[in-house]
């Protein structure tokens, strides 16, 4: 097998924050009964995690969950051990009704870093990313401009942003903008 | 800029994180409906001046449909509730009766 | 003249002098200035020319009302026609021009227009130009056009050299305005905890009450002001920005902040504008009030000033504005002008003022020497350029008697109006108020927000109060009004005490004199960048357009770029006086956002340039790139339209293709394609429901041709459908189709059918998919190596997952082509290794990537249908002979009861057939087949249409599809399509199949 | 009625404009009239007025809520077009269209039609082949339109981009006689003919109810009272759902805002008419050198006159990108008006269930262009019961699934 490529390829840029396209991040969509105990041990499996509450995300590093809906998560993994665990986790579900495909390759990840992160979030995105509105552990999915998104913090100077791997580089370019030299907000 | 709570995902969501889907509460007719029954489900709405019930979408965000209680002549927000029953639940109704008495849409009041 | 005082200007800063040019001509100002200040500091009063009769303009205020101060500002990348001098921030290197003159500011040819004023009243137009005919689009019109317009426009290819961005806010109160009313409302509000942000226009704090003096608690106001301020900015919940201006309130607490960033400091780093869109639970607008002209003949000539106005350039940038002032009012405020101009040493000739008796103010004017004339009034001023005299008359009466009084500026004041606009954007109503003779906010009836209760405030003289100590306590009442409504507690606490002389009552005076015969009434301008006058605005009352709509539209009333600041209440009280009814009664024209114009790029923000509209890109994007790719966009999809070589053109790019394809080895990039998983229990059912044919039925391992209409019966999507598993289907869309299948999916899952178990997910981006299609197909993958793909092993319509060379991918037996064909996904991670390793293999079997014009081609030769050429959303599957791909078992589908009325079950609806030219030409894209005669609304009859038209390289000759009316009962006619290049296109009706009739090719 | 000129200005002049009688009377309503128009807007006066002119009709009362053209007369971005693909609607749009030619003169008032040219920009292969087709239709139609090169789009129009990164101009549907003219005026013109005419424009009176007797209208009950009628005109755009209801009958439209704004005016720099509907925009020049802008709908209903201000972002970044000299002019004013929108885009001009009431209305964003064109049929309609000029656009094509699709060509109706 030949060498899997992320969309971007690890291309940065740094302004009054920086931009780094994270590479290949193992990412499956998980459907179904989110109060399911067998989906709950699944989930904690592949992750380690609970099951998130309401825009919960509970990642650590290349590995964790996130709420994305009343009915569906995101499970972060290692993108080499997406397979596998992508296949216990069908089988550990095989009796129930549930659906988990991967979508790794279908996506783009973004991080975001340094003082002015939330105010560059905040050019693209109608979301309150003040300090008592949005914190680490917690996730939105919104819109980035013109395109769908998500986006979390890994801490207080740090988010993560995930959108579609077509758009990854009008996504890259929006960042860019976003992020250009002299254009601080100074309100976070 | 209208601003609605999904009720799934709980984010007071602005209107460009939303998707319209017209009136709610249609009852679908298909095969064996009578023309009437038919042209109505697909075209015939409320349109009122005052309490509207309607469907939206979160799309930029949870992608759950809910439906929406609002005045289309003070855009006021009754409230917003899920896209799974055919009627809109009493809190509603009770939170549009507070505020417009005597209210009717179809055979609701 | 006007020029600049030794001392005062309390904004200025004398040791940073600053260079710019005005029409050419280098001046000196001081950082701290406007342009206005400036300008006026170098003794050029006369500014521009008014729009319709290019009459010599001179500032007439201080701030964002100024309607005559426009200028030209910049120059090439950067110029910006229409700029008002007072909110233009002097900065080194400026550049100005006035406007809307030919050829100079002080000769303009347009001035005829001025002397045949008389034969131009409000609403002209509409009585003339009517004959001839032709003479309004070539002659009249072309005239008008020019001489209006106002401001020079940028140059055709000029790009702005800024860049621009938006910034999302969230606050629970917003504060508009930073004069005192919005500082001691923020700070009241802030007591409370509640997240608190305010705005204000300007580059300073503080408002015009330093200018307007008083103490408050004791201090002098600057001083006050200075603690207030650094207060607020010691405080965490509180945001503040200067040069933000509240452009706009909207529904649910929608207020958009123009910030100004760099237009004072051009060139340096960083966006020009900011475009705030803040979300505030709860809005103060402490937007002050803005002070009314007089509307007394001669009131436009240049040095005819607010008298506020005079006063702000006096104390803000120590400049005076005249030599020998005469002050004419109606309220006792003028009288500060008059004791402020006499003190900086001007020469203030008299105060006439309208009413009989005046306040303590005037008595302090008269102890400093300044005479005072009672119930006088301003009959005509008169100058051309500037102010040579004035003719003095009495209030009452016509205007007679006059005495004539040599001077060369004139401050007016016709008492004070509250900035209403924010309040008024969304729905705020207005209540009159007979004191101040203004409309000021009803708090009865404020907009209401999502909630339904009031979201805005109105604080300070806004909300009407004109004295210091009323507006510092309006503002602590409202400041802490808005943070109760926000849901907070503020601190309850007295307002800082403000004290200033008391005031003796205004009297309205719309009419300078009371009585002014017509020949004064038509020198009494209302708006001055427009020319509207009193005589006018009565024309118009007495030609019946009562309504004060009517009379804006048809006089241009307060339509100029200042929007009525300072015309419309005078004109609305002509108006009322014309129709004999109360102003109230009246109303006013409705206040629409925004405050003051904005730039359309803050507007556009960051979408500019290549982020103005997201391109989706396929793993393979670069290489398509890199080997001649011809863009086509598809939705947001960039797709290859044909690999065009050097030295070839598109049209011989796609014969080459659509050749080699059937020759040899195609490649088409087909990750565009949406691919859908639907999952669960009921999933058949669903699809039953979602497809016109049974889904249900379709074996594992097998695929399945699926028509989708929507409920109104019309096809809207098309794509072949695999089952992977017992509960799992893969359904393909058409490019673009993903998102709205997904979408039109879930909402039938989540709105009618939610007790059924099925989970539908978009896996579309997850591969790359890669149509390898042509007799060679199966060798080069055969090349590569892996998953056997032979006939028996992989058949038509079955699909395999495997390897292909080191590849893991599904392989799909399927044909859009009617060649040997295999649509092959692998995970997009690999998309370009994959395409790569094929175009590699393919080498000796003749491989060439192939476009979207050629995929076009081959389908058409085998009569495939295309979603968009063949369906245009009023096309339904019966007329496309897709009858068999409607289901007889089901009893329901999207799209059945449709298909029973009477208009789509009609047989006269154009049906489905091929065409082929009888001469071999190419039927030019959307011709229509025309039949005898006429309709009964004289438009030739049309009996059907070309849906796809083409030449085919394999057939060297022109073939098309097209629905015809009784098609295919007519196999063999000839029928006839009138083109618009005057030829007519004659072609033969046949069997949509051109090419391979029985399908052996793909079967191999 | 003293008839407008030059001259007559320049006598009146020398009078100091002190002659000038009303425009229009502004009567007490009658007990009877034989037709009684509700809505005052262009559609409803020009109604009135062919019902005058062409059938000789003029005992008409045109009853007013508000103030004449106090709605989407006013309010729209004065566009007059009649490329359109489908049969009725070239039809209708073509005839208000030529109507517009000669009405400055025949109505003795100048509403400035100016017929500087509508171009519609093809920026997709799909809306090169829509406008093709359209260009096709029109030929046949009697529809004078053409299909232009980029470089002669770029001749006509020097400020355009027709090579932007994003959407280059692949060519464009032209109709030379296409253009604008003043909004207010055409109310206004019809109004003083209709006056003229005797025809009552009663305004400020808001209709209550509508009576009818047996199946058959008789006449409305108003805030100035009861007056009777022989036939009953709805023409009330966004309100007429609540006319119908009054009526006894339903209507398939929905009320939904509409945006549109203007630029600061600067000296002539466009000449023509430029909508691109692959970006949502649309922008011309008036004769004050306002940029003219307009863009899409929202989504929900709404009555509140003003829309979502993401529209006017969506509407102006793609104009900027297009026109790449209006970046730095400013928005001078926004606003919003309320359009009823049909199942189909398409209007409805109609008998319905209630004998001798008919309704015009469901004109959604597309109105103004055909102002004269509707009157003329409406009272063909009405004076006569048949017109072909409407016979496409009845209410019960919905039911029987009879649609006129207008979007299929990317025509979108502005």
């Amino acid at each position: 097998m030949s060498e899997p490529i992320s969309a971007l390829n690890h291309a940065s840029y740094e302004g009054i924050a920086k931009v780094e396209e994270c590479g290949l991040q193992g990412m499956i969509t998980l459907r179904g009964d989110l109060s399911d105990k067998v989906l709950a041990k699944a989930v904690k499996d592949a992750t380690g995690q609970k099951v998130p509450g309401q825009r919960e995300a509970l990642v650590a590093g290349d590995t964790g969950v996130c709420w994305m809906s009343t009915d569906e998560l995101l499970v972060l993994v290692p993108y080499a051990e997406v397979e596998a665990k992508l296949a216990a986790m069908t089988n550990a579900l095989s009796g129930t009704h549930a659906l988990a495909v991967n979508v790794s390759d279908a996506r783009a990840v973004f991080r975001i870093s340094g003082a002015s992160a939330r105010e560059v979030m905040g050019k693209l995105a109608p979301v309150d990313l003040s300090v008592d509105a949005f914190q680490p552990d917690q996730i939105r999915r919104s819109r980035l401009a013109q395109v769908a998104g998500a986006f979390w913090m890994d801490d207080a100077e740090t988010l993560r942003v995930v959108c579609f791997r077509s758009v990854a580089d009008y996504v890259f370019n929006l960042l860019k903008v976003a992020a250009q030299p002299g254009s601080e907000v100074g309100v976070y | 800029m209208l601003i609605l709570n999904c009720p799934y995902c709980g984010v007071d969501a602005e209107e460009t994180e939303l998707a319209a889907g017209g009136e709610a509460h249609l009852k679908r007719y298909g095969p064996g409906s009578s023309d009437d029954e038919f042209h109505d489900y697909l075209f015939m709405r409320e349109n009122p001046k005052g309490v509207h019930f309607e469907r939206w979408r979160h799309a930029n965000g949870c992608g759950k449909w809910f439906h929406a209680a609002r005045c289309t002549q003070t855009l006021e927000v009754f409230g917003t509730y899920t896209a799974q029953t055919s009627e809109p639940p009493q809190d509603i109704k009770d939170a549009i009766a507070a505020k417009r008495p005597g209210w009717t849409w179809r055979g609701f009041s | 003249m006007s020029t600049r005082l030794a001392k005062q200007g309390r904004l200025i800063n004398r040791s940073k002098q600053v260079t710019f040019t005005f029409n050419g001509t280098s001046m000196q100002g001081y950082e701290g200035d406007t342009l206005a200040s400036a300008l006026l500091a170098n003794d050029q009063m006369m500014m521009g020319r008014s729009f319709k009769y290019h009459r010599p303009r001179g500032v007439v205020a201080s701030g964002a009302e100024e309607p005559n101060a426009l200028v030209g500002l910049g120059q090439g990348n950067r110029f910006e026609p229409n700029q008002r001098t007072t909110t233009t921030e002097l900065f080194n290197g400026l550049t100005a021009i006035s406007q809307n003159h030919w050829p100079n500011l002080e000769f303009d040819i347009g001035a005829v227009n001025s002397a045949f004023a008389r034969f131009l009243p409000g609403g002209f137009y509409y009585k003339m130009f009517i004959h001839p005919k032709p003479f309004w689009k070539h002659v009249y019109e072309p005239f008008i056009r020019q001489s209006a317009g106002l401001g020079k426009a940028p140059d055709k290819d000029s790009r702005d050299a800024d860049t621009y961005e938006h910034f999302y806010a969230f606050t629970d109160v917003l504060v508009i305005g930073g004069g005192v009313a919005g500082l001691q409302a923020a700070k009241a509000a802030a007591s409370s905890g509640a997240k608190v942000m305010l705005i204000e226009q300007t580059a300073y704090w503080g408002g015009r009450a330093p200018v307007d003096g008083g103490t408050i608690d004791g201090n002098p106001v600057d001083k006050f002001v200075d603690q207030l301020v650094a207060e607020l900015e010691a405080m965490e919940n509180v945001t503040m920005r200067n040069r933000c201006m509240g452009a706009g309130v909207y529904d649910h607490g929608y207020v958009l902040g123009y910030e100004r960033l760099t237009d004072h400091t051009p060139g340096v780093q960083g966006p020009r504008h900011r475009l705030w869109r803040i979300r505030a639970k709860q809005v103060v607008t402490a937007t002050g009030a803005i002070e009314r002209p007089l509307s007394f003949a001669g009131n436009d000539v240049p040095g005819v000033m607010l008298a506020s106005a005079m006063r702000d350039y006096v104390v803000n940038w120590g400049v005076t504005s005249g030599e020998r002032v005469i002050v004419a009012t109606n309220n006792d405020d003028a009288y500060r002008t008059a004791i402020i101009l006499k003190q900086a040493g001007v020469d203030v000739l008299r105060v006439v003022d309208a009413r009989d008796t005046a306040g303590p103010l005037a008595e302090e004017a008269r102890q400093l020497g300044i005479r005072v004339d009672p119930g006088k009034a301003i009959a005509k001023v008169k100058g051309g350029k500037r102010v040579k005299k004035v003719a003095i008359c009495n209030q009452e009466g016509i205007g007679g008697a006059r005495e004539e009084v040599e001077c060369d500026a004139v401050a007016m004041s016709g008492g004070w109006s509250p900035v209403v606009h924010m309040w008024s954007h969304c729905g705020g109503k207005l209540t009159w108020d007979e004191a101040n003779a203004h409309f000021r906010p009803d708090p009865e009836r404020p907009p209401l927000g999502a909630n339904g209760e009031g979201f805005v405030v109105a604080a300070g003289s806004a909300n009407g109060p004109l004295a210091l100590g009323d507006v510092l306590a309006d503002a602590q009442t409202a400041g802490e009004a808005a943070a109760n409504a926000a849901g907070f507690k503020p601190k309850t606490a007295d307002a800082p005490k403000g004290e200033t002389t008391t005031e003796a009552p205004m009297e309205p005076v719309w009419l300078m004199p009371s009585n002014a015969e017509i020949s004064l009434r038509m020198k009494s301008w209302l708006d001055f960048q427009n020319d509207v006058k009193v005589s006018d605005v009565q024309l118009a009352a007495r030609e019946g357009y009562e309504s004060v709509e009517h009379t804006k539209r048809y006089t241009t009333l307060g339509m100029a770029t200042d929007q009525g600041k300072l015309s419309n209440i005078n004109g609305l009280a002509i108006l009322a006086d014309a129709l004999d009814a109360e102003i109230p009664k009246v109303g006013t024209t409705t206040f629409r956002p925004p405050y003051t114009p904005i730039s359309l790029a803050s507007i556009g923000g960051e979408a500019r340039g290549e982020v103005f509209q997201p391109i989706r890109q396929t793993p393979m994007h670069d290489w398509h790139n890199k080997n001649g790719a011809d863009w086509e966009p598809v939705g947001h999809w960039r797709r290859t339209y044909a690999y065009v070589r050097p030295g070839e053109s598109v049209h011989d790019a796609v014969n080459r293709e659509v050749k080699n394809t059937r020759e040899n080895l195609g490649l088409l990039d087909a990750s565009t394609l949406g691919k859908l998983i639907v999952k669960g229990p009921d999933a058949g059912k669903f699809l039953d429901m979602m497809y016109t044919n049974m889904m249900s039925t379709l074996k594992v391992g097998k695929c399945r041709y699926g028509l989708m209409c929507s409920e109104n019966g019309f096809l809207i999507d098309d794509g072949v459908v695999a089952r992977i598993d017992e509960d799992t289907w893969l359904c393909h869309t058409t490019t673009g189709g993903a998102e709205r299948i997904h979408g039109h999916m879930e909402e039938w899952l989540q709105t009618e059918w939610w007790d059924w178990k099925v989970y539908v997910a978009n896996v579309t981006e997850q591969y790359a998919q890669v149509a390898v299609v042509g007799p060679n197909a199966r060798k080069v993958l055969e090349k590569l190596g892996g998953m056997d793909v032979s006939k028996e092993a992989l058949p038509f319509m079955e699909w395999r997952d495997g390897k292909i060379g080191d590849f893991d991918c599904r392989a799909y037996r399927i044909s859009f082509s009617g060649e040997l064909s295999y649509e092959i996904a692998v995970p997009a991670s690999q998309g370009r290794a994959f395409w790569d390793a094929l175009i590699a293999a393919g080498q000796e079997f003749g491989v060439m990537p192939y476009g979207t014009e050629c995929l076009h081609i081959l389908r058409a030769e085998k009569g495939f249908i295309m979603i968009g050429d063949e369906t245009d959303g009023t096309v339904i599957p019966q007329d496309l002979g897709l009858h068999w791909a409607l289901s007889k078992k089901k009893e329901d589908y999207l799209g059945k009861r449709a298909h029973s009325r009477t208009h789509m079950a009609d047989p006269e609806r154009w049906k489905l057939v091929g065409l082929e030219t009888v001469d071999g030409s190419v039927i030019p894209d959307g011709a229509y087949a025309v039949g005898e005669g006429v309709n009964a609304n004289g438009q030739r009859n049309m009996i059907g249409r070309v849906t796809s038209t083409y030449y085919s390289a394999n057939l060297d000759r022109g073939i098309a599809m097209g629905l015809i009316k009784h098609g295919p009962d007519r196999m063999g006619e000839i029928v006839e399509f009138p083109g618009t290049d005057g030829k007519t296109y004659k072609a033969k009706i046949v069997d949509p199949i051109f090419y391979d009739k029985d399908g052996e090719k793909q079967n191999v | 009625m003293k008839h407008y000129s030059a001259f007559a200005v320049a006598r009146e002049a020398l009078r100091y404009h002190t002659g000038w009688e009303r425009a229009w009377r502004s009567p007490e309503p009658k007990k009877k009239y034989d037709v009684i128009i509700v809505g005052a807007g262009g559609h409803g006066l020009a109604t009135a007025y062919y019902l005058g002119k062409n059938y000789g009709i003029q005992n008409v009362a045109v009853i007013e809520k508000g103030w004449l053209g106090g709605g989407n007369t006013g309010r729209n971005t004065t566009i007059i077009r009649s490329n359109y693909l489908q049969d009725p609607s070239a039809a209708i749009y073509e005839k208000a269209r030529s109507l517009y030619e000669d009405l400055s003169q025949e109505l003795n008032y100048n509403i400035m039609f100016s017929p500087r040219g509508v171009m519609m920009l093809a920026q997709t292969q799909h809306e090169i082949r829509g406008y093709q087709r359209t260009a096709h239709a029109n030929a046949l139609q009697g529809v004078k339109t053409e299909w232009i090169t980029p470089e002669r789009v770029k001749e006509l129009v020097p400020i355009i981009n027709i090579d932007g990164p994003r959407y280059p101009v692949l060519g464009a549907l032209w109709q030379e006689r296409g253009g604008t003219a003043r909004h207010d005026a055409v109310a206004w013109g019809y109004a003083r003919a209709c006056s003229a005419m005797g025809m009552d424009i009663i305004q400020q009176c808001e209709v209550k109810g509508v009576r009818s007797e047996n199946g058959r209208v008789v006449g409305v009950d108003t805030t100035k009272g009861a007056i009777d009628c022989e036939k009953l005109g709805i023409v009330v755009a966004g309100h007429s759902g609540q006319l119908a209801e009054m009526a006894g009958f339903r209507l398939p439209l929905e009320a939904i805002a509409l945006q549109a704004l203007v630029s600061e005016p600067i000296k002539p720099c466009m000449d023509v008419v430029v909508m691109a509907n692959t970006v949502h925009g649309y922008m011309s020049q008036s004769d004050k050198g306002e940029m003219v802008i307009g863009g899409g709908t929202d989504g929900f209903n709404n009555f509140t006159q003003r829309g979502s201000f993401h529209h006017i972002e969506e509407t102006v970044r793609a104009l900027v990108e297009t026109f790449p000299m209006i970046s730095r002019l400013k928005m001078l004013r926004q606003w919003g008006g309320i359009v009823d929108m049909t199942g189909d885009r398409s209007p409805i001009l109609s008998k319905t269930p209630l004998q001798g009431c008919f309704i015009n209305g469901g004109w959604g964003t597309g109105g103004f262009k055909a102002i004269p064109g509707s009157g003329w049929g409406m009272a063909q309609l009405m004076a006569t019961g048949h017109s072909p000029l409407t016979e496409a656009f009845t209410l019960d094509r919905f039911k029987e699934g009879r649609f006129i699709d207008e979007s299929v060509a990317a025509g979108v109706a502005h």
